[in-house]
């Protein structure tokens, strides 16, 4: 059992599964897909016992080793983004049972694009857990360019509405890829090795590393869509499919962050970066109101969840002004780790539910919402709990991330951070009611809008209602069930000695 | 690990999930399903009673219970049964099946809008209300604190019209923002003093020497986040506008959970934190005592200028409220009795009062003071209720609101506060004031002309499911006060958790 | 004393009360009317019984209760009850009510055990739980009638009930300060020491119970409550009810503890101007219920200036506090007995006997007030002269000329009231025998008391008051004042009308009401300019929040432009560069 | 002038040209040309890097060279579909619907 390559088997399972998909009928498609999906997280959830039994190990593929072959390095981390890759994709897997098969016809142009679709997402799944478990720095690119093309693929699909979108992202897509590629170009250049646990250690802050580290920095953050390099998100994120939008939102831009994490820490700890941490912490800052304000200020469900995004992407590198000082740095890095976490699952679970909401009203309007609260009943009660994790109340995986970033920011003396944070709830609570009002307000009597409020509202797949229903509940239980999480998080020392002083005050 | 049959460590846990659990199932029920809701509902209330009863015999007799169970490294979510939190959890166990049963008869009454979802929701916001009383820890106050506030705002908006969403749109700006800053307070507190746990006698005497400049303002902090729910003026706005909720939802809001919620958590902060003489030691306890009969005193005035009933009532808790602060803040033992026994005492008058205004706006139609006239005849053990629990509020002797108001005054004069006595003559005249002409025009004035509606059930003046628990208060009012010398009244009980705090020398 | 004595005590005293509660079932007004006799039975019987009840503990109720059952309690009980059963059978034979029967009975059985509560009470919490209870279930007796001055004089009422309650709650309060317990006797011990707290305790309880006892300035709202009421409601307000205040001096204000000047002092010129100028005004007035009123306000002066001298010099206390207990006997009977008599009279008499038993009637309560030998008005005025003579200390020299003067004002104030009650024309408003007998009974009662009541020192009393010196002195002031009267009436014609209501009913509380809402006009004006002020202040935070709103609309304008136009890459290149400086720097 | 400096010089200033190129042209194509005359300079760096020093091949970057060049590709042809299709669709060869400008001229 301890033999068999586990952390190979989650990117390979999922890779198998989308070859076969690639060409099959669609009906067929969905059942390997299931089944491929059960089997990825079978892999992965005994992948999570062995770390958490054993702890992190080093998994060479084809039994090469680095430098040459390629080495998986699964250790708490990785293995936390793993899972909540996993826990998110077998709802979407789920969600998509449902979305394709009763899909409006811009989204189902042909047969044939079914199948695509589970080949699609099934790759950019394995590639993630590539880019989640690679230790290998070019070999993290080749899967972020996997997921990458791959995404802008899915984003096509929703028709002729988001090809502009579609491309844009894989403008963008490519653009941040190149300069990371660039980076790993300067850091082969002056130490002639790509693997980031080896790389540590050597790095010296030299101008060349220096550039490497602007260059990647500047590519993923391009990739996480940090404001104000932001631009393309919204539209890419809101008019994909609505699992598609999940995906992008709950997991791709968490592939990019958490790279861009790894080199800031595992690779660079040579160069001083306590400037640059306070510029990322600013532009976090700034994300958090301007993407609040816009979600405010949309009509359309899913560009509110889109901006919402923008908004939350924010707090990942808010942390990163705690994170800069030595008191602060260890609850900081696991506050943000545990936000990426529950953000994935509560936003994936929250495009879930608004995709389910726009399948049953036809659109996505918030004018056609009115009134109609009381039969969405159940996307609505998934939209509300993945609400609270957004806002970062308890009980929630967004509470106990809100809570390891506010202790940073105590720890840092950074008031302002506090600030920040404590108002991105605030406004998170904003755009999240502006929402919930829906499912509260009485239909308005003796208005015009009688025959909307009566019916039409279609009957949607009950896997559609069960996927972000228990999506959300995951999203709540990070919060109620955290220690866990924040057991395996710290196994292996991921982040070296970042992690080390860690929660304990 | 504790053993599983270890009621030490669960029956805190049931208390909790007593209401909880059915709140969930209410949740999935069908609105006919009246007759599986109602039983789900009186199950829960009769269990949860019979838990806290065995539970309060367990402290009295000196059995130390907790529920521990591990969340974020250092931070545990802990129950524990304390003197001080049994009184709050007695108070919100007993209320809570007094008001299901008018909450039953009310919604009957109303009509069918989501009956399901309003149980459901009722049942969460008492598990949560019982949840911050057991806490031992902040961590876990925050958690149910947060909880209340969301569990409560769908039953502020539960009519879904706009005046009511205009009314949860101000609960939550006010609550939400109330509940950042007190989670700001707390880490900060956290981050200086690393974790802790709630304590008789408090905890953070013993970091006086090195953090003593940060307690006041942490103290400020967490005294505006409360003070929210606890309506001290200026951030009490809310609670008048919350009065478009149903009957059952205001007696809940203002006499059983949220304001209740507020005030007890403050309360707990300067007993279990701080420790009520460190509290003393800082010079804290004045400025509460200030702010707490500003509030008494501006309220009392807003009061008299409303025609609402509800918002009048509304005012009046606003008000009284205060007391339990004013008891506490004066830093005595006795003023301390009349505080805390003010939180049950407050809770049967105005739980009373809240059910008297429901019965007259659900049987007759009346919602303003100026209508009330004649209703002394239509509705004469209504108005007898409402009757004895006004002339309770002014503090007439013997009844509950005289015994709080008496202690408080004794209070005052053991520690020389001799200005407290001149706000509780001004507070008791103007509570006069604003109650009589309410009582004096229902029993002598005219009925201007027939009833918006008239609902007559049998012999009765209205439904038994409404009267019941009108009287049962109005009778609690009179007992608690006449026999308040006995060994099982709520000022027995109050004199056991005071004097643990204040030993008797 | 036995485990049951004390439960026997308070059922006594509470038993009324259940009677009340019976009037929230207004369906059985008949049950309500037919139990009127019986409620004060208990509290008489428990008067009259020879058996001593002291003072016992029932633990559990209120704040720790205590009863007992001293000779002041048992006198005034005795006086109480005995008022409260005579208005209470007079109430139920005259039908008192008509169809709002279960409401007047409700409040006139509430306020009955209210009154027997207080009286039994021997700690504070009880003693004003029962005053509360009374003075409360009073308002429902005064605003009983309904028209325009019975709701005005409730009002008044009302709120100097409200104010009496707020100056016991806090008086009480500080001298639990001082003493540190409720019970009676330790309270009044502490409050005889000096100190600015317990100078402003008995200030506030000598005025809060001073509301009820209608201690000039405090005494407006019974001129106007007791015309209001009906009779049988004024007979108990007025025998009754305004000794409980007296009884709240007695048993809370450190009377005979200790001297006190300020105290004397200020009562004993509240008591004298009470005694005086209650019967200037009362002579004035056109109505027997407001005349008697104002008979009440000037006995309760002469009651005042007892305790003044009390205070004054302690040592007087025993003399003066029995001196008080026939005052309030004596008092409770007579007026009773007078107020129920305006109803009497108002049908005339037709057989010559019942005129003549009328006649005795109206006329033996009116002598006994005046002071009339063989009656127990002239016992309690030799009561007060014998006080002098029992004390060394330096007494006020006015106090015998007062005495002489109130006796003589006194008797033309009764033939005021004579003048203006007796019967002229027939009017038909038919009583019934039993009223009429409990009536004639009361109205007896000032010449027989004495003789039925078991204590001892009264009959004495009486009988001392039967030498003939004792007689004259007693008389001639009586003699004066129907001499005076008719001088008056000759001269003046101030009996029959010409100054009649020159000072309205309740006197001081019109220039006080006037005052009042001058007052409140410029509160309402205040209120008013800041409400503009507080109006303007959020009107231009909300124009502030409306120019945020544009603001929030040029935002969207740059994020607009930011995705449309090629803005893009200064953002990349900004931010790249922005990063790279940070590194390499 | 080493070689390695004509190599450097060379991928800095085609990434440059590049990089330009991808942000201030508008036509999708030119763009998509820019995304590849990037990766172009990239991958001459790390043909660069192969001839260190000492004079023996490092055949890794070489092998990374290979790998982007496919990754390259394959992101080219979908750019290409892309294009189409949004020429199809909206009959524009931009990202923005803005002022029509004749996209020969750009080209």
């Amino acid at each position: 059992m301890i033999e068999f390559p586990w952390a190979s088997a989650a990117i390979v399972i999922p890779l198998a599964g989308a070859l076969l998909c690639g060409v099959m009928s669609a009906r067929l498609a969905a059942v390997v897909a299931s089944v491929s999906s059960a089997l990825t997280a079978m892999a992965v959830a005994v992948l999570c016992w062995r770390v958490w039994n054993v702890g992190a190990f080093v998994e060479s593929l084809g039994g090469w080793g680095a430098p040459l072959g390629i080495d998986l390095y699964a250790d708490g981390v990785a293995l936390l983004m793993v899972a909540m890759t996993t826990v998110v994709g077998v709802f979407i897997t789920v969600f998509s049972l449902g979305y394709f098969r009763d899909a409006p016809d811009s989204e189902r142009e042909n047969s044939h694009s079914r199948g695509l679709y589970w080949s699609l997402w099934l790759v950019v799944w394995a590639a993630m857990h590539g880019i989640f478990l690679s230790s290998d720095l070019f070999n993290i690119y080749v899967c972020m360019e996997v997921v990458g093309i791959g995404s802008v693929a899915l984003v096509a699909m929703a028709g002729s509405m988001a090809l502009r979108a579609a491309m844009r992202y894989l403008l963008i897509t490519l653009c941040g890829s190149l300069l990371y590629l660039l980076g790993v170009a300067l850091i082969y250049g002056g130490w002639g090795m790509l693997d980031m646990q080896a790389l540590g250690p050597v790095v010296e802050a030299t101008l060349a590393s220096e550039v490497a580290l602007a260059a990647m920095a500047l590519g993923l953050a391009l990739k996480t869509a940090l404001v104000p390099l932001h631009f393309w998100l919204p539209a890419a994120h809101a008019n994909a499919p609505a699992p598609v939008s999940a995906l992008l939102s709950a997991l791709v831009v968490k592939a990019s962050f958490y790279v861009l994490l790894r080199l800031w820490i595992d690779v660079f700890p040579a160069i001083d970066k306590a400037a640059a941490m306070m510029v990322l912490g600013v532009l976090g800052t700034v994300a958090i109101v301007w993407g609040s304000v816009q979600a405010l200020r949309q009509n359309r469900l899913k560009m509110l969840v889109a901006y919402s995004t923008v908004a939350q992407l924010g707090y990942l590198f808010v942390a990163f002004a705690p994170a800069s000082t030595v008191a602060g740095a260890g609850v900081a890095w696991h506050g943000v780790i545990y936000f990426a976490v529950a953000h994935g699952c509560a936003k994936g679970a929250m495009f879930l539910a608004a995709g389910a909401i726009a399948a049953a009203l036809g659109d996505d309007d918030f004018s056609s919402m009115r009134g109609r609260g009381r039969h969405l009943a159940v996307p609505l009660v998934a939209f509300a709990l993945a609400g609270i994790g957004l806002m970062g109340l308890p009980p929630s995986g967004g509470y106990t991330a809100k809570w390891l970033l506010l202790t940073a920011a105590a720890r840092a003396d950074q008031p302002v951070v506090a600030f920040v944070v404590t108002a991105g709830g605030l406004l998170a609570a904003l755009y999240v009611f502006k929402v919930l009002y829906y499912a509260f307000a009485r239909p308005v009597s003796g208005s015009g809008s009688d025959a909307g409020e009566t019916g039409e509202v279609q009957a949607i797949p009950t896997t559609m209602m069960v996927a972000p229903l228990m999506l959300a509940i995951v999203a709540v239980l990070l919060g109620v069930w955290s220690a866990p999480p924040l057991h395996l998080l710290d196994i292996g020392l991921p982040f070296g000695e970042a992690l080390g002083p860690g929660l304990k005050p | 690990m504790r053993a599983l049959v270890d009621t030490t460590f669960w029956l805190p846990l049931a208390v909790v999930a007593s209401s909880m659990l059915p709140g969930i199932f209410i949740f999935a029920l069908r609105e006919e399903q009246w007759r599986v809701r109602t039983l789900l509902n009186l199950a829960g209330a009769f269990l949860k009673l019979a838990f806290i009863a065995v539970m309060l015999f367990g402290v009295y007799v000196g059995v130390e219970y907790e529920t521990r169970i591990p969340l974020v490294p250092g931070f545990d979510l802990v129950l524990a049964g304390s003197a001080l939190s049994m009184f709050f959890v007695a108070l919100s166990g007993v209320l809570w099946l007094i008001t299901t049963i008018y909450a039953i008869g009310y919604l009957d009454i109303e009509g069918s809008w989501h009956r399901s979802r309003f149980f459901g929701f009722f049942s969460i916001c008492v598990s949560a209300t019982t949840g911050i009383a057991l806490a031992g820890n902040f961590f876990t106050f925050i958690i149910f604190y947060e909880l209340l506030t969301l569990a409560t705002y769908p039953l502020v908006v539960h009519d879904g019209t706009p005046e009511a969403m205009r009314a949860g749109k101000i609960y939550l700006a006010y609550t939400l923002t109330g509940g950042a800053l007190l989670m700001v307070a707390v880490v900060w507190l956290h981050g200086a003093v690393g974790p802790f746990d709630f304590q008789e006698g408090g905890v953070l005497s013993a970091f006086d020497e090195e953090h003593r400049h940060r307690f006041v303002p942490i103290f400020a902090l967490i005294f505006v986040g409360l003070g929210v729910k606890a309506a001290i003026v200026p951030l009490h706005s809310w609670l008048p506008a919350s009065m478009v909720a149903p009957a059952p939802v205001s007696a809940l809001l203002h006499a059983v959970a949220v304001v209740k919620a507020g005030a007890y958590g403050i309360v707990r902060v300067m007993y279990d934190v701080f420790g009520i003489h460190y509290i003393a030691e800082l010079g804290i306890g004045r400025w509460v005592a200030v702010a707490a009969s500003v509030t008494i005193i501006y309220a009392s005035l807003k009061a008299l200028a409303q025609d609402s009933l509800k918002r009048r009532l509304a005012f009046s808790t606003v008000s009284q409220v205060s007391y339990i602060l004013l008891g506490v803040a004066m830093i005595g033992p006795v003023a301390a009795v009349g505080g805390i026994v003010h939180l049950v005492h407050q809770g049967l008058m105005k739980i009373t009062l809240f059910f008297c205004a429901g019965n007259i706006a659900e049987t007759l139609g009346l919602r303003r003071i100026s209508q009330l006239g004649g209703v002394g005849a239509r509705m004469p053990w209504t108005m007898a209720a409402f009757t004895v629990a006004s002339l309770a509020m002014i503090g007439v002797p013997p009844l509950a609101g005289f015994v709080s108001k008496w202690y408080l005054g004794m209070g005052a004069v053991q520690v020389g506060y001799y200005w407290v006595i001149a706000v509780l003559m001004a507070s008791s005249a103007l509570n006069a004031a604003y109650f009589l002409p309410i009582v004096y025009r229902a029993y002598y004035g005219a009925p201007e002309r027939p009833w918006p509606r008239d609902e007559r059930a049998g012999v009765l003046e209205t439904r038994a499911s409404l009267l019941g628990p009108t009287l049962a208060t109005a009778g609690l009012v009179i007992v608690v006060g006449v026999m308040a010398a006995s060994p099982y009244s709520p000022v027995a009980w109050v004199e056991i958790v005071i004097a643990r705090i204040y030993p008797p020398a | 004393m036995g485990v049951w004595t004390e439960y026997a005590l308070l059922s006594a005293a509470l038993l009324p009360l259940v009677a009340a509660m019976g009037c929230l079932f207004r369906s059985d007004a008949r049950w309500v009317l037919a139990v009127a006799p019986f409620c004060a039975v208990p509290a008489l019987v428990v008067a009259l019984l020879p058996v001593g009840l002291e003072q016992v503990g029932v633990p559990w109720l209120f704040m720790g209760a205590q009863i007992g059952l001293d000779r002041t309690g048992r006198l005034f009980l005795l006086a109480a009850a005995s008022v409260w059963l005579a208005a209470a059978i007079f109430a139920q034979s005259q039908g008192i009510g008509g169809q709002r029967a279960h409401r007047f009975f409700g409040c006139f059985y509430a306020a009955m055990a209210g009154n027997f509560l207080l009286i039994v009470a021997a700690d504070a919490v009880t003693f004003l739980t029962g005053f509360a209870l009374m003075s409360y279930a009073g308002y429902g007796l005064v605003v009983h009638r309904f028209d325009d001055e019975a709701i005005r004089a409730a009002k008044v009422y009302l709120i100097l009930v409200v104010l009496a309650e707020v100056l016991l709650f806090a008086g009480a309060v500080l001298a639990w300060g001082i003493a540190g317990g409720w019970e009676l006797s330790v309270l009044q011990d502490a409050l005889s020491t000096a100190g600015p707290a317990a100078t402003v305790a008995i200030a506030f309880l000598l005025c809060g119970f001073g509301i009820k006892a209608a201690m000039v300035p405090l005494h407006v709202w019974l001129p106007l409550a007791h015309p209001a009421a009906p009779v049988p409601a004024s007979a108990v307000l007025s025998a009754a009810m305004i000794k409980a205040g007296l009884l709240g001096w007695i048993r809370f204000l450190p009377f005979g503890y200790q001297d006190l000047q300020w105290l004397g002092w200020w009562t004993f010129v509240a008591g004298i101007v009470a005694a005086l100028a209650g019967v200037m005004i009362g002579v004035v007035q056109s109505r027997p219920k407001t005349i008697l009123a104002y008979s009440s306000i000037s006995q309760m002066g002469y009651m005042t200036i007892l305790l003044a001298l009390s205070a004054l010099t302690p040592e007087l206390y025993p003399a003066i506090s029995v001196a008080v207990l026939v005052y309030v006997v004596h008092h409770a009977v007579a007026k009773g007995a007078l107020f129920l008599s305006v109803s009497v009279v108002r049908e005339a008499p037709r057989r010559w006997w019942s005129k003549l038993l009328e006649g005795i009637g109206l006329v033996v309560p009116a002598l006994a007030l005046a002071g009339a030998p063989l009656t127990t008005g002239a016992v309690a005025k030799a009561e007060l002269k014998h006080i002098p003579d029992t004390g060394e200390g330096a007494l006020p020299a006015l106090f015998d000329p007062v005495l002489i003067v109130g006796a003589v004002a006194t008797t033309v104030l009764m033939v005021r009231f004579l003048w203006v009650v007796w019967p002229r024309s027939r009017r038909r408003e038919p009583i019934s025998n039993i009223a009429r007998l409990v009536w004639f009974a009361l109205a007896t009662a000032v010449v027989w008391a004495p003789w039925v009541i078991p204590w001892q020192y009264l009959r004495r009393a009486t009988v001392a008051t039967l030498e003939p010196a004792a007689i004259w002195s007693a008389l001639w002031p009586l003699v004066v004042g129907v001499m005076l009267s008719i001088v008056f009436v000759r001269r003046h014609h101030l009996l029959s009308g010409r100054l009649e209501d020159a000072i309205p009913a309740g006197d001081l509380l019109l220039p006080v009401t006037t005052l009042l809402q001058e007052g409140r006009a410029t509160l309402r004006f205040g209120i008013r300019v800041a409400q503009s002020a507080l109006d303007m202040a959020v009107g231009a935070t909300r124009r502030r929040i409306a120019e945020y709103r544009r603001f929030l609309f040029i935002l969207e304008i740059v994020e607009a432009r930011l995705r449309r136009q090629a803005w893009d890459w200064v953002w990349i290149i900004v931010v790249g560069a922005g990063l790279l400086t940070a590194l390499i720097l | 002038m080493t070689t390695e400096m004509i190599y450097s010089a060379t991928s800095t200033g085609l990434i440059g040209l590049g990089f330009y190129a991808l942000l201030v042209r508008r036509h999708l194509i030119r763009r998509l040309m820019a995304i590849n005359i990037m990766g172009t300079g990239v991958f001459i760096l790390f043909v660069s890097l192969s001839a260190r020093g000492d004079g023996e091949l490092d055949p890794v970057p070489q092998a990374m060279v290979l790998t982007g060049i496919v990754v390259a590709v394959s992101a080219t042809a979908l750019g290409l579909v892309l294009i189409r299709r949004i020429h199809a669709v909206t009959g524009s060869t931009r990202l923005t619907p803005g002022a029509v400008v004749s996209d020969e001229d750009e080209l």
